[in-house]
């Protein structure tokens, strides 16, 4: 198993705040709009650099994301910011229609997704943001693992021409990707080649996964680990090649099992190649208070899922 | 780039040459133009048998006005729209007016009109930019978000130094849908002074009228406690009452506030028996019913 | 092949509007609700016989969701009624919170569902909702096939208790299931036993599978045709004793292939029974205007396109 | 069932005796139980290190008089809630002062209060009934939802012939959410006048002032323009104040419109370095601070 070591923890969201703040040095045409949540987003450097960029739309989702496709009309490139709750669901039509359909050149950008902002509860922990905007077609869904690949996303999301959704979180977690990474939308990050099983993780539970590894290792049991950033468009090729030697998966993600990266990958297996897989996931269920910690023990999101799963799957390989 | 389209004069000859016998003659030819657009509303939704005329014939003065007098546009079409007036259709389903005005303005052979509601049309039964159509800058048909995209347009054209307007039209029973009442909240505070936002007032929905269905009140106190500039065009069926209003919501701009027209229409103007009810909201004449319609609009410029 | 016939074609909505008056009259807390679209819902017969029981509520679907959630907790079983993305995607987080979330006893009804409302084009035919209403914990999620099934699940869906997404669209289909018939939530219908592949199939398509299983018997191939017209729950039993018969699987809807059943198909045999499977369904794109007919063959939702991917997914047996 | 619970007087008696000993009397109780809410808020937001302390603060006076003085409230709860008035917050973050205030009037033990916010409570972040707890009938916590569910729940009390009354609480930030605007065009329109909406009128949101994120403007005139019967509670922190006016309120239910109280209260009112700003909106006082804000507001209840 290859080593992955961190000095440093922070919250993806941070990363984002300075993805933007990078990205609008890099260009002038980049905006940000924000409804009534600055702080969590992380975006008060961005407004310190460009006041004039940034535009305070208050407590009206619906209307941030209709301006931010106006704006994209005179060649802006707008970042909206809220929860990733009132970032999707709140919002689905308005998406749909006026940025989707339209193809309008908005970059969602999503904070406190999951179940790891903890303490509020279930209202604002949002396990189906991935399957509302999965469903979009044209829609770009993107969910880093770290501070330094939210920040490297955030870049590259606004180098892209489209609509994109990108998702981060709240909770501090290791910084273990490279500072200097080239961010490849689309592109799946080999993290541990392995032969016995593979681990396709997402966001938060990347590291997660990396844990996994470990004591699998220890186990004696063999884990190719992939960190998929991009759930929409799925590296298809990275995860046959993967399943085709492994003849096996495990899905790791902070979403419902229902609509997620999981059953990207299970649609994709069952058209091409069937195997045995096991979903670490929400098992359909919302959310509730509590630290993340403790969440992500409770609602199965951490390294012994996935091991548990791993050696649940790895028993049923065909 | 800035060469305008236009049929006689500038904003200022306009006031100049009020009520003189130029701008009547001026005014005879916009009217003109409308009734070749009731013609085509009417046989748009007739040959699909489907879509909506009753929004569509109440509004075409305002489109002809917007489109043949008041709006600042450039020749062709861009996406990005700099240096030109923008008009956004919010209430979509009135589509058939919205295509036959671009067509009949020149974004694209009025041919094409019989196309619209077919497959693989690019006039799609409500506007999209998805098939390329010139002249669309949003898709719209879900009631509600176009004032939103209208006060990013806008102030994206602030942020750009570019001095034109942004036009938008919404329905009055759209102004049910909540999202309405955020922009409308958002656009004074941020004083967006190149918009003019246009309702088109006619009283009804598809159930009913909006006052049996639910009521919007005193619509002038809301957009006035809302903080905006409010004027009414208490014949928006006559052209030089929609010219005259059109060109004083334009002078009202730039004063800090965004402007918003209420535009007293009627649902189905222009054929009669369209008119006084809202059951051609969204409903096609058979064959009988267009050739009355017809036979009330003269054909001007030219059948398609 | 079992044969399936009909006399008479109606369109699914108007099985709604009868099953509506119907429950209405079995059960007077049942009330309506619509947001300017009577006719649309065909709610006119509810409303003529109890009309201090319908709420007009205007164009304002999310005020609709609120008041229907408030309507419960006085004991009423509300119907709201507007077209599919109106009742989903447009009010996503008004039914998350004060409906599935807060457990209330609404019935959303949607019309115009898929592609076959027609020439209104993509901005009204909704593809997502699905996908939209199984990502929510609690939801019960319906989509009969015919006029009398749907009267049927509307009677049946006002007398369950929770949160229910019902599912219908516009077009006249052939009538083929019983007018007698029990509508039993989340118990699928075997339309016909067969033995090569399991063709499960939803809503409209539903009579395009039986039409695909008799093309199919001429054509050597012994279908077996299931009804699924409860998407959630899922009749998982139902599935795996089918597809451990027949060991592959074609899935048709009309609805996006990302989310819906398709996905839920994949996820259930992936789980526990990986099987090569095909789907039948928009693949990943916005609808457009044209006549039902017209969009079910350009988009490739009918008894061709079953047949084609049941010829397809038979060679893939493992 | 019908056995009201309060502390002195019916609505009647409270008119005749306005200004009497006993009222002062009365509503220094009121003023009591207020202090110790204002513990419990403070203590239980120090425990887990989050929540809302600064709106809840502001708000209770409001809710010791709802719930202690002007409601009609059975014993026990269920969730139909027949034969009683009504509550519904609406603004969710506010959950401490909601929670404190039922379980100080006697809907669950106080004790529970220490739960707040942790693994497995029923006292969630945001107020849910998905943990069966009494008080609660819908969740809330994403804004803008509240005012619907009021106007179901009292349309229900219609069809049921019952004659109580529906309030519900929201933020003044809150009314930036268009679906607020869809209800308040709804409810004058259908005559719910058994409804009382009521609006935190603070003048505060998460990033700033509302005046400085998203101006609210002129109130009093949009409630008014919108068809609603406007009443302020200018006061909105000195208890006979919000007595007086929410009784005002309820003696002008039942006149075919709905009302809305406008109580102008003061964020982080109670504590006086969370006064003044908006930054205790959604912050946790330390241990220090924590102490500071108990010296000042007396323990009269019983601390949980
Ligand atoms: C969000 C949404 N809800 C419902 C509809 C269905 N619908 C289409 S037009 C219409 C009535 C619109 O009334 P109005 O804006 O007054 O337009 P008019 O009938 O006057 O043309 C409705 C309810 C829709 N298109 N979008
Ligand atoms: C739909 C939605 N958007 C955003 C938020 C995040 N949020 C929680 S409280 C709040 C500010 C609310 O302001 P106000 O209603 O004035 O409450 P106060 O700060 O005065 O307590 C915001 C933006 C939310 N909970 N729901
Ligand atoms: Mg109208
Ligand atoms: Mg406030």
């Amino acid at each position: 198993m290859k080593k992955y070591t961190y000095t440093v923890s922070k919250d993806t969201r941070s990363g984002f705040g300075a993805g933007l703040l990078e990205a609008g040095r890099q260009d002038e045409n980049v905006v940000a709009l924000c409804a009534d949540l600055i702080g969590s987003l992380k975006m008060n450097d961005f407004i310190d650099a460009f006041p004039d960029r940034f535009f305070q739309i208050g407590i009206a989702e619906a209307n941030m994301m209709g301006i931010a496709a106006g704006l994209t009309i005179g060649g802006k490139i707008p970042f909206t910011g809220t929860f990733a709750n009132f970032s999707t669901g709140r919002v689905y039509d308005q998406i749909r229609q006026s940025i989707a359909y339209s193809d309008k050149n908005v970059k969602i950008a999503a904070s406190h997704a999951g179940l790891t902002l903890g303490e509020d509860g279930a209202t604002h922990q949002i396990l189906e943001d991935i399957g509302l905007m999965k469903m979009l077609p044209g829609m770009t869904v993107i969910n880093p693992c770290d501070y330094n690949q939210t920040k490297a996303a955030t870049i590259a999301v606004a180098k892209h021409r489209g609509p994109v959704y990108l998702r981060f979180g709240r909770p501090v977690v290791p910084i273990f990707t490279a500072e200097d990474q080239v961010f490849e939308i689309g592109k799946a990050v080999m993290l541990n080649e392995g032969k016995d099983v593979t681990i396709i993780a997402t966001g938060h539970l990347v590291w997660e996964a990396i844990q996994a590894g470990e004591r699998l290792e220890a186990l004696g049991i063999d884990a190719e680990i992939i960190n998929i950033h991009t759930i929409k468009p799925l590296d298809d090729e990275a995860i046959l090649r993967s399943v085709q030697k492994t003849r096996c998966v495990v899905t790791a993600e902070e979403h419902n099992r229902i609509g997620g990266l999981g059953d990207s990958v299970a649609q994709l297996l069952s058209k091409t190649l069937p195997a045995p897989q096991e979903y670490v996931a929400v098992d359909d269920s919302f959310g509730e208070s509590g630290t993340p910690a403790q969440l992500m023990d409770k609602y199965g999101l951490n390294a012994s899922a996935i091991v548990d799963a791993v050696q649940k799957v790895i028993t049923r390989k065909m | 780039m800035l060469s305008f389209y236009r049929i006689t004069r500038n904003r200022q000859d306009y006031y100049n040459m009020k009520n003189s016998i130029l701008n009547n003659y001026s005014i005879h030819n916009l009217e003109t133009i409308a009734t070749q657009i009731r013609r085509d509303i009417v046989r748009m939704v007739h040959a699909c048998q489907s879509g909506h005329p009753g929004g569509s014939l109440g509004c075409t003065e305002l489109f002809v006005a917007l489109y043949f007098e008041v709006m600042n546009r450039k020749e062709g079409f861009d996406m990005g729209g700099m240096h030109e007036d923008l008009f956004f259709l919010s209430n979509g389903h009135i589509s058939p007016v919205f295509y036959s005005t671009l067509a009949r303005v020149g974004y694209f052979p009025a041919e094409e009109l019989a196309t619209f509601r077919q497959m693989n049309s690019r006039l799609q039964g409500h506007p999209t930019t998805h098939e390329g159509l010139p002249g669309i800058r949003i898709a719209s048909g879900s009631l509600g978000q176009g004032l939103s995209v209208a006060i990013g347009a806008a102030q994206a054209k602030r942020l750009h130094g570019d001095k034109h307007l942004v036009f938008v039209l919404m329905g009055d029973g759209e102004l049910q849908e909540g999202q309405i009442w955020e922009a409308a909240l958002y656009a004074p505070h941020n004083k967006i002074d190149n918009l003019i936002a246009i309702v088109d007032y006619n009283g009804a929905q598809i159930d009913g009228s909006t006052e049996q269905v639910l009521s919007l009140g005193n619509l002038y106190a809301k957009w006035h406690a809302f903080g905006w500039d409010v004027l009414e065009i208490k014949n928006g069926n006559d052209m030089i009452s929609v010219v005259d209003g059109l060109r004083e919501a334009t002078s009202r701009s730039r004063r800090q506030k965004p402007v918003v027209v209420l535009l007293h229409s009627e649902m189905g103007n222009g054929v009669d028996f369209m008119m006084g009810t809202h059951k051609w909201h969204g409903a096609a004449p058979n064959d009988e019913q267009l050739a009355a319609a017809l036979a009330q609009n003269a054909e001007t410029l030219g059948d398609y």
